[in-house]
């Protein structure tokens, strides 16, 4: 199988204290990836150096073989690197449509392209059918933020697979969200990954989430990887537990 | 080399000048977030009302007193309560226009209730020039710089040393935290603004004699005043402080020794060049964003 | 809904404002002056004495029975709006326009008054206001291509002066009365050392004062407005400068002399129109506008009252209110206070509306403008 | 676009076209710099509104096209051409402004702008040889296009308003297109608007080069109305005057600049009543305004069509969407 | 269970961040002059307690009881009046002002000078360390100093009740002792101690009770070797709720 994702040796630290320590690891074509590990582990600092929202201190990241480290995340994207957030990150003034239609745009055509090309990019109806698989279609014309919490988690999740990306980084999805909609999500995510064969990275502090979604595990810990395996081997490692409860 | 001391002397009476109207912004930009486009129109305003008492035949310290005292309700506690607070939860724009709107109502009430003309201000001491290494100063300008090294020595001892300033400086640093301990936030802020209003008052007196009150001098000074503050560090008295002196002495020096034309551009480029450079001023440390 | 209600009030208001406001028994003369910005203490002279003559007018029944309406618009300083106020008044028919002052302004107007063939007594004093061949725009004193000659002839034969160096501030007040009196210069083969532009409202002087200081210059000719004349002197004492200072109305006049502070003392010039002129009309009006506006008349004062009572003059040689009549026979004519007390002074204007009067050379001593020399007319 | 919209457009529209009939040429004038200054406030809304940008060097644009068309005509260069010019200078100069919009943003960028406004002033007040230096260039001309002279008020009433109409139908494309959207999302969040793939530097400098450019168009319709230029009426007053529009009239509303700069050339007119303190009444009004409305006219239309529909969707007077049309 | 009253009492408190609700009915009864942890997986609600008894958050429904008083969305000022402090997460010093002064703030809410003047001399007798650096810049303390510089803050007004959250993050395992036993101290001498802690097994062993919160419910409140003891709580870490919870909208 061909990694998608390759991380090797990945070090970043502030003010000389390391947050992420050498962390090596790859992600297969497919595969559904869990990063868990306790607060402060280093989780959302890997996340940010992958995605070129930080730059590392050093080591290297590849996607598809070829070397992103230090890229912009503008560039990611459109090399097919796409991420959801872990707080709400849509445009609250912009309609819902309008938000997947943004999230696609910027892979079609050129600037003048679409300057004086469609109002909606060619994207209208890959829009409406993303509206559909979320069952948001009701919403679409709705300004993004007077939906309810779970519905813009949703609507995030959305944005990310707009552009029919290689990998999707998903930070925190549940965070926040109730349970009805949280199996809502995770059945959406699924049914996503079934249909389109797509490859997942997920940080996830609900573990019922994580382990019902992933395919395997890996557990940071004070920047560094201390287990990993499939998800029911990992909750009952020694080693994960003492990480989350302590000496 | 005795008209570069003299350069720098009268710079550095500027800009210590410039240095009391920046401190008074920033403190106002700490703890509200108001950038306050009227800032020179406060420094004119205050010598009106000096003028106004000794119309009425107060002697000249009672009046200083009196402009003072009025510049503290008018420039602090009015300011605050009517063009402030009811704006302020909606971001720095609007705020902007009402103080730009403001410095206008406060030139055209001075000139249409007052006058038009430039008045002369009496001066704290006697003129008379003093020699100095082949430069020659007038008392003016000493005490000029006397009083304002004073004032802000006074403020930097006050927001140090009382436990009134450290709470103001501890809502300036983090007013969440200044919550959670149990400071008046609201009073301390309230407090920022009494303190510029007590600053531009002095800076009023200070200046009036040698510039003359009129009702445009706002126009130059509030420029300045943006630019010291920013060269120096937006979120620091002591760079202010250091902003303001700067731009006096680099005023002078550029219009004398550069080219007396574009003698306004020499601060603008130092000002564009910190902004780009150091965008946190010279003496500013870096405002934490979160990502 | 909301817009097309604003639409209607536009209409409606622009209506209000255009429609005329002045009644048959009263003449409209309205006056386009500088009353807040920069120029507002120029404009705000001018309209005080403009306002002083209108109502002395107005109290002994009018000009030809009908009473002055003069409403006052602001330019704010700016020739854009000035153009539009302009236009403004053009819409009511006005008989005669009075101001405004600053030159740039004039400058824009005229165009616009020329088009309408309505006469235009303006303040600005910059050359080219009068070098346009437009029949409808007179000054109300010296135009900086009269009163420079007589400054530089005073430099070369009073001063003695082989060199000097110039202060001027760097406005179209300025920047137009430097012009002109470097070429004069030029003429006259006299050295310009030093070229020193300050900024209006500049309040610190010292590094302009070094550099004066520096050229060395025989006479130094300082063109600033008021306050900062005052401001400049005030420095050039405290640095100790010893050539002479030269100056003109805005260098010697009462105002700069308090502000000043007793640095004024022995600056010479020109004074083409002042209250301390050694004319008992002028005094006696000096006097007048003290008591009613509480503060020292400028030359602009002079300039306002003395503008009102031209057109008054003229008005009643012609017998009728004819604006085209009106500028035609303001053109060459020669105003004597034996015909028309309020003008204060003889006055002729010539063929482009520029005018000639006397004019001054002055001395500050004892903290007073002195008279030292009165200059003839041009013309005699 | 609602129907109540269009008609609201149609009804403006035909005001526009049959007002200055009812108007003496003063009206006209006015009527005329409103929509000349349309432009340019336009073009702060979309720098400003749009994408979020604080700019205090509108005014300043407007300086350097209004110079542009006055010495390019001046020179023999046909109107149309000095128009072009003009818009293109100012695109360039403003991209280039833009740069420093990518390091820093807010108040920060607010001072660079208003320095930059400072050295324009300084530059056409300086450099005589090139712009007239304070005195100003005089006499332009007002164009003849094809034949049709533009020299009275009416005619150029007409011709602003046309040029006004047609930049705001280009507006409107821009923004219905995706680069709408991408500016209102670089004003909303600019990191997550990258993580989309939005080169988030490449719109920034867009924002404010067009932003800049239409600015310069306006001044190139200035110099013609005004017939006289110098450099004064481009200092800072001009870019706060712009900014007052964009932010009365509705910051990030399509129409909010259309009104603002009505509220802004007619408020001082009408408050002329008031006499000697016009001034001071006009400043008190500003102040309360920003107070009641802080998010301009159409913020309060806004605010008001969403109540009188409780339903939460909105549809009121066209424009009042504060998002890409 | 000993008989005494709770000093601090939470019934059914919602409270949340704009649309998100975090707290769902949240539940505790809080004894006095005990150390109560609470812990629960991350997202549970543990700081949004916190912020909520502090008056920072407001709360939605729901009562809050200290002391036998009603103190629902009370202004911090009063709490701390009422003898409540609240020593946040993460770094919540004044860097650029000395470590008497950062002292010194901690007694805003007294009145009078001389009374906190001789306060901390007394927090300054207890912790030489602090007496050592009275009069450096508090940002040249090191982490785990400024946070007992914060501890010592909170201790100025003599509280009844310290909410504490987190302590320990960022801290060296010697340096978490320290901060453990400085709060065990507090305890047995009277005061309330209520401590949100990631390190879940170590603030265990100090505690005298534990709180179980998840999705923002308490789960379980008992002592605290009692829940040290529970094999439900690596469960409750690594995924699988407690109890099935009902559906919340």
């Amino acid at each position: 199988m061909n990694p998608v994702l390759q991380v090797a040796d990945l070090r970043k630290s502030f003010g000389g204290i390391a947050a992420v320590d050498g962390v090596s690891f790859q992600v297969d074509e497919g595969e559904i990836l869990g990063i868990i590990g306790p607060n402060g582990s280093g989780k959302s600092t890997l996340f940010n150096c992958v995605l070129g929202q930080l730059t590392p201190s050093s080591g290297e990241v590849r996607v598809d073989g070829r070397r992103t480290t230090g890229m912009r995340p503008c560039d990611l994207n459109r090399l097919g690197v796409s991420r959801t957030f872990q707080l709400l990150q849509v445009f609250p003034q912009l309609s819902v449509r309008d938000n997947l239609i943004l999230a696609g745009q910027e892979h079609q055509g050129s600037m003048v392209s679409r300057l004086f090309g469609r109002a909606d990019a060619g994207l209208g109806e890959g829009a409406d059918r993303m509206l559909d698989f979320f069952r948001l279609s009701h919403f679409a014309a709705q300004p993004a933020g007077s939906l309810s919490y779970g519905q813009q988690k949703l609507l995030d999740a959305a944005m990310a697979f707009m552009a029919g990306p290689r990998l999707v980084l998903l930070d925190e999805p549940a965070g926040g969200v109730n349970l009805t909609m949280l199996s809502h999500l995770r059945e959406r995510l699924q049914a996503y990954h079934a249909e389109r064969k797509a490859t997942f990275v997920v940080i996830e502090h609900q573990m019922e989430f994580v382990m019902a979604l992933c395919t395997r595990v890996l557990v940071l810990a004070e920047g560094r990887i201390i287990a990993e395996g499939a998800p029911a081997a990992v909750r009952r490692n020694p080693v994960v537990i003492e990480a989350y409860l302590g000496h | 080399m005795a008209s570069f001391i003299q350069l720098l002397i009268s710079g550095l009476a500027t800009g210590a000048i410039y240095a009391l109207i920046a401190v008074g912004f920033t403190l106002l930009w700490q703890t509200s977030q108001t950038i306050n486009f009227a800032q020179g129109e406060f420094v004119m305003l205050p010598a009106f009302f000096v003028l106004a008492a000794m119309n009425w035949g107060a002697p000249f310290w009672l009046a200083a007193l009196i402009g003072i005292a009025a510049a503290l309700v008018v420039l602090g506690l009015l300011f605050k309560l009517i063009v402030v607070d009811p704006m302020l939860r909606y971001g720095v724009l609007p705020l902007v226009i009402s103080t730009i709107a403001l410095s206008l109502l406060l030139k055209e009430s001075v000139k249409d209730f007052y006058s038009a003309q430039a008045q002369a201000f009496p001066p704290l001491v006697p003129d008379a020039d003093v020699h100095l290494f082949g430069a020659v100063v007038s008392t003016q300008s000493l005490v000029v710089l006397g009083v304002a090294i004073a004032t802000v020595a006074a403020l930097h001892l006050w927001l140090n040393k009382t436990r009134t300033g450290r709470s103001m400086q501890a809502t300036a640093q983090n007013p969440a935290l200044a919550r959670i301990l149990g400071i008046p936030v609201q009073r301390m802020v309230l407090y920022t603004f009494l303190v510029n209003a007590v600053l531009v008052a002095i800076a009023s007196i200070l200046i009036s004699p040698i510039y003359l009150a009129k009702f445009t001098n706002g126009e130059t000074l509030g420029t300045a005043a943006f630019i010291a503050a920013i060269i120096g560090g937006f979120n620091q008295v002591r760079g202010a402080i250091l902003g303001g002196i700067i731009l006096g002495v680099l005023d002078n020096l550029s219009a004398a020794y550069l080219s007396s034309q574009y003698r306004g551009a020499f601060p603008l480029l130092i000002l564009i060049a910190v902004i780009l450079c150091r965008p946190q001023g010279l003496l500013g440390r870096v405002e934490e964003r979160t990502v | 809904m909301f817009r097309s209600g604003l639409f209607a009030t536009l209409i409606g208001t622009a209506f209000g404002l255009t429609t005329p406001l002045h009644a048959q028994s009263s003449v409209y003369i309205p006056a386009v002056l500088e009353l807040s910005g920069a120029g507002a203490v120029s404009g705000t002279n001018f309209r005080d004495g403009m306002l002083l003559a209108i109502d002395e007018i107005n109290a002994k029944g009018g000009i030809l029975g009908r009473k002055i309406d003069a409403p006052l618009l602001d330019t704010q300083s700016d020739a854009g709006i000035s153009r539009a106020q302009v236009q403004k008044v053009l819409d009511n028919n006005p008989y005669v326009i009075l101001g405004p002052v600053f030159s740039g302004s004039v400058l824009v107007d005229m165009a616009l008054t020329q088009q309408a063939e309505i006469p235009e007594i303006v303040g600005g004093e910059a050359a080219a206001i009068t070098q346009k061949n437009d029949p409808y725009v007179f000054r109300t004193s010296f135009g900086q291509q009269f009163s420079m000659p007589k400054i530089a002839n005073y430099i070369r034969d009073g001063v003695k002066a082989k060199s000097v160096a110039v202060i001027w501030v760097n406005n179209d007040f300025g920047k137009g009365g430097r012009d002109t009196f470097v070429k004069e210069m030029a003429a006259r083969n006299i050295k310009v050392v030093a070229d020193v532009s300050t900024e209006s409202g500049q309040a610190d002087f010292s590094a302009d004062v070094v550099k004066i200081n520096a050229a060395n210059a025989d006479a130094i000719f300082v063109y600033l407005n008021e306050e900062e004349s005052a401001r400049f002197l005030r420095e050039a004492k405290k640095q100790g400068v010893k050539a002479p200072l030269i100056g003109e109305t805005t260098l010697l006049g009462q105002k700069v002399i308090d502000l000043a502070q007793g640095a004024a003392e022995g600056v010479r010039g020109h004074v083409g129109l002042t209250v301390d002129a050694p004319i008992p009309a002028v005094q006696d009006f000096a006097e007048r506008f003290k008591k009613r506006y509480n503060y020292v008349c400028d030359h602009n004062g002079i300039k306002g009252y003395t503008a009102v009572y031209i057109i008054k003059h003229v008005t009643e040689k012609i017998g009728k209110f004819d604006s085209r009549l009106f500028a035609q026979t303001l053109h060459g004519i020669t105003i004597t206070p034996d015909d028309e007390p309020g003008v204060l002074m003889e006055v002729t204007f010539d063929a482009n509306g520029d005018l000639d009067r006397q004019s001054f050379l002055g001395e500050v001593v004892n903290g007073k403008q002195k008279i030292v020399e009165i200059l003839p007319k041009l013309g005699k | 676009m609602t129907r109540l919209g269009a008609v609201v457009i149609g009804v403006a529209l035909a005001l526009a076209l049959a007002a200055p009939f009812f108007l003496k040429p003063f009206g006209i004038y006015l009527l005329s710099m409103w929509a000349v200054l349309t432009i340019a406030a336009m073009g702060l809304n979309l720098t400003l509104g749009y994408a979020g940008q604080v700019s205090l060097a509108q005014g300043a644009f407007v300086g350097i096209g209004a110079y542009t068309v006055a010495l390019l005509t001046q020179g023999g260069v046909p109107f149309a051409l000095a128009f072009i010019a003009a818009g293109l200078l100012c695109f360039i100069v403003g991209w280039m402004l833009g740069y420093p919009a990518l390091r820093v943003s807010h108040h920060y960028l607010a001072f660079v702008t208003l320095a930059f406004t400072t050295l324009v002033f300084l530059v056409l007040r300086n450099e005589q040889w090139l712009t007239g230096g304070i005195y100003g260039i005089n006499g332009i001309m007002r164009p003849v296009l094809f034949g049709w002279s533009t020299g009275k008020a009416l005619h150029f009433y007409f011709f602003s308003l046309g040029v006004l109409v047609v930049l705001a139908l280009a507006i409107w494309w821009m923004l219905r297109s995706p680069w709408g959207r991408a500016f209102v999302a670089l004003r909303e969040n600019p990191i997550r608007a990258a993580s989309v793939g939005l080169d988030t530097r490449r719109y920034t400098l867009m924002a404010f080069a067009v932003g800049s450019s239409l600015g310069g168009l306006s001044g190139a319709l200035y110099a013609p109305l005004v017939q006289f230029i110098e450099p004064g009426s481009f200092a800072i007053n001009m870019s706060f005057s712009l900014l007052l529009m964009v932010i009365v009239g509705g910051s990030g509303y399509f129409f909010g600049p259309f009104v603002g700069a009505l509220v802004a050339v007619l408020l001082p007119e009408w408050m002329r009543i008031a006499e000697g303190y016009y001034l001071i009444v006009y400043a008190a009004l500003v102040m309360v305004m920003m107070a009641f409305c802080p998010t301009g006219i159409l913020g309060l239309v806004d605010r008001l069509a969403k109540a009188a529909m409780p339903n939460g969707r909105s549809a009121p007077a066209i424009g009042a969407e504060r998002t890409a049309p | 269970m000993d008989g005494r009253e709770p000093l601090l009492m939470l019934d059914r408190v919602f409270a949340g961040y704009g649309k998100m609700t975090i707290l769902n009915g949240t539940t505790a009864s809080i004894r006095p002059a005990a150390i109560t942890t609470v812990i629960g997986p991350n997202g549970a609600g543990k700081s949004t307690m916190f912020k909520a008894v502090f008056g920072l958050l407001p709360v939605r429904s729901g009562t809050i009881v200290f002391d036998g008083r009603d103190i629902s969305n009370l202004p911090p000022r009063a709490l701390l009046d009422a003898g409540i402090v609240y020593i946040p997460q993460g770094r919540n010093i004044f860097p650029e002002l000395s470590v008497r002064h950062n002292l010194e703030l901690g007694g805003v809410a007294l009145s009078r000078q001389a009374e906190i003047a001789r306060r901390i001399e007394a927090v300054m007798r207890r912790f030489p360390m602090l007496q050592e650096k009275a009069d450096q810049q508090a940002s040249t303390l090191s982490g785990g100093q400024q946070k007992i510089l914060e501890v010592a803050r909170g201790l100025l007004l003599k509280p009844k009740l310290v909410l504490i959250d987190e302590p320990s993050i960022g801290l060296s395992p010697l340096m978490v002792r320290d901060v453990f036993a400085i709060l065990k101290d507090l305890r047995n001498n009277g005061v309330t101690v209520l401590l949100i802690e990631q390190n879940a097994k170590q603030a265990l062993q100090i505690s005298d009770y534990g709180l179980v919160l998840e999705q923002g419910q308490t789960r379980i409140e008992a002592a605290a070797p009692q829940i040290l003891a529970d094999p439900r709580i690596a469960q409750l870490f690594l995924g699988g709720g407690l109890l099935q919870p009902e559906q919340v909208s």
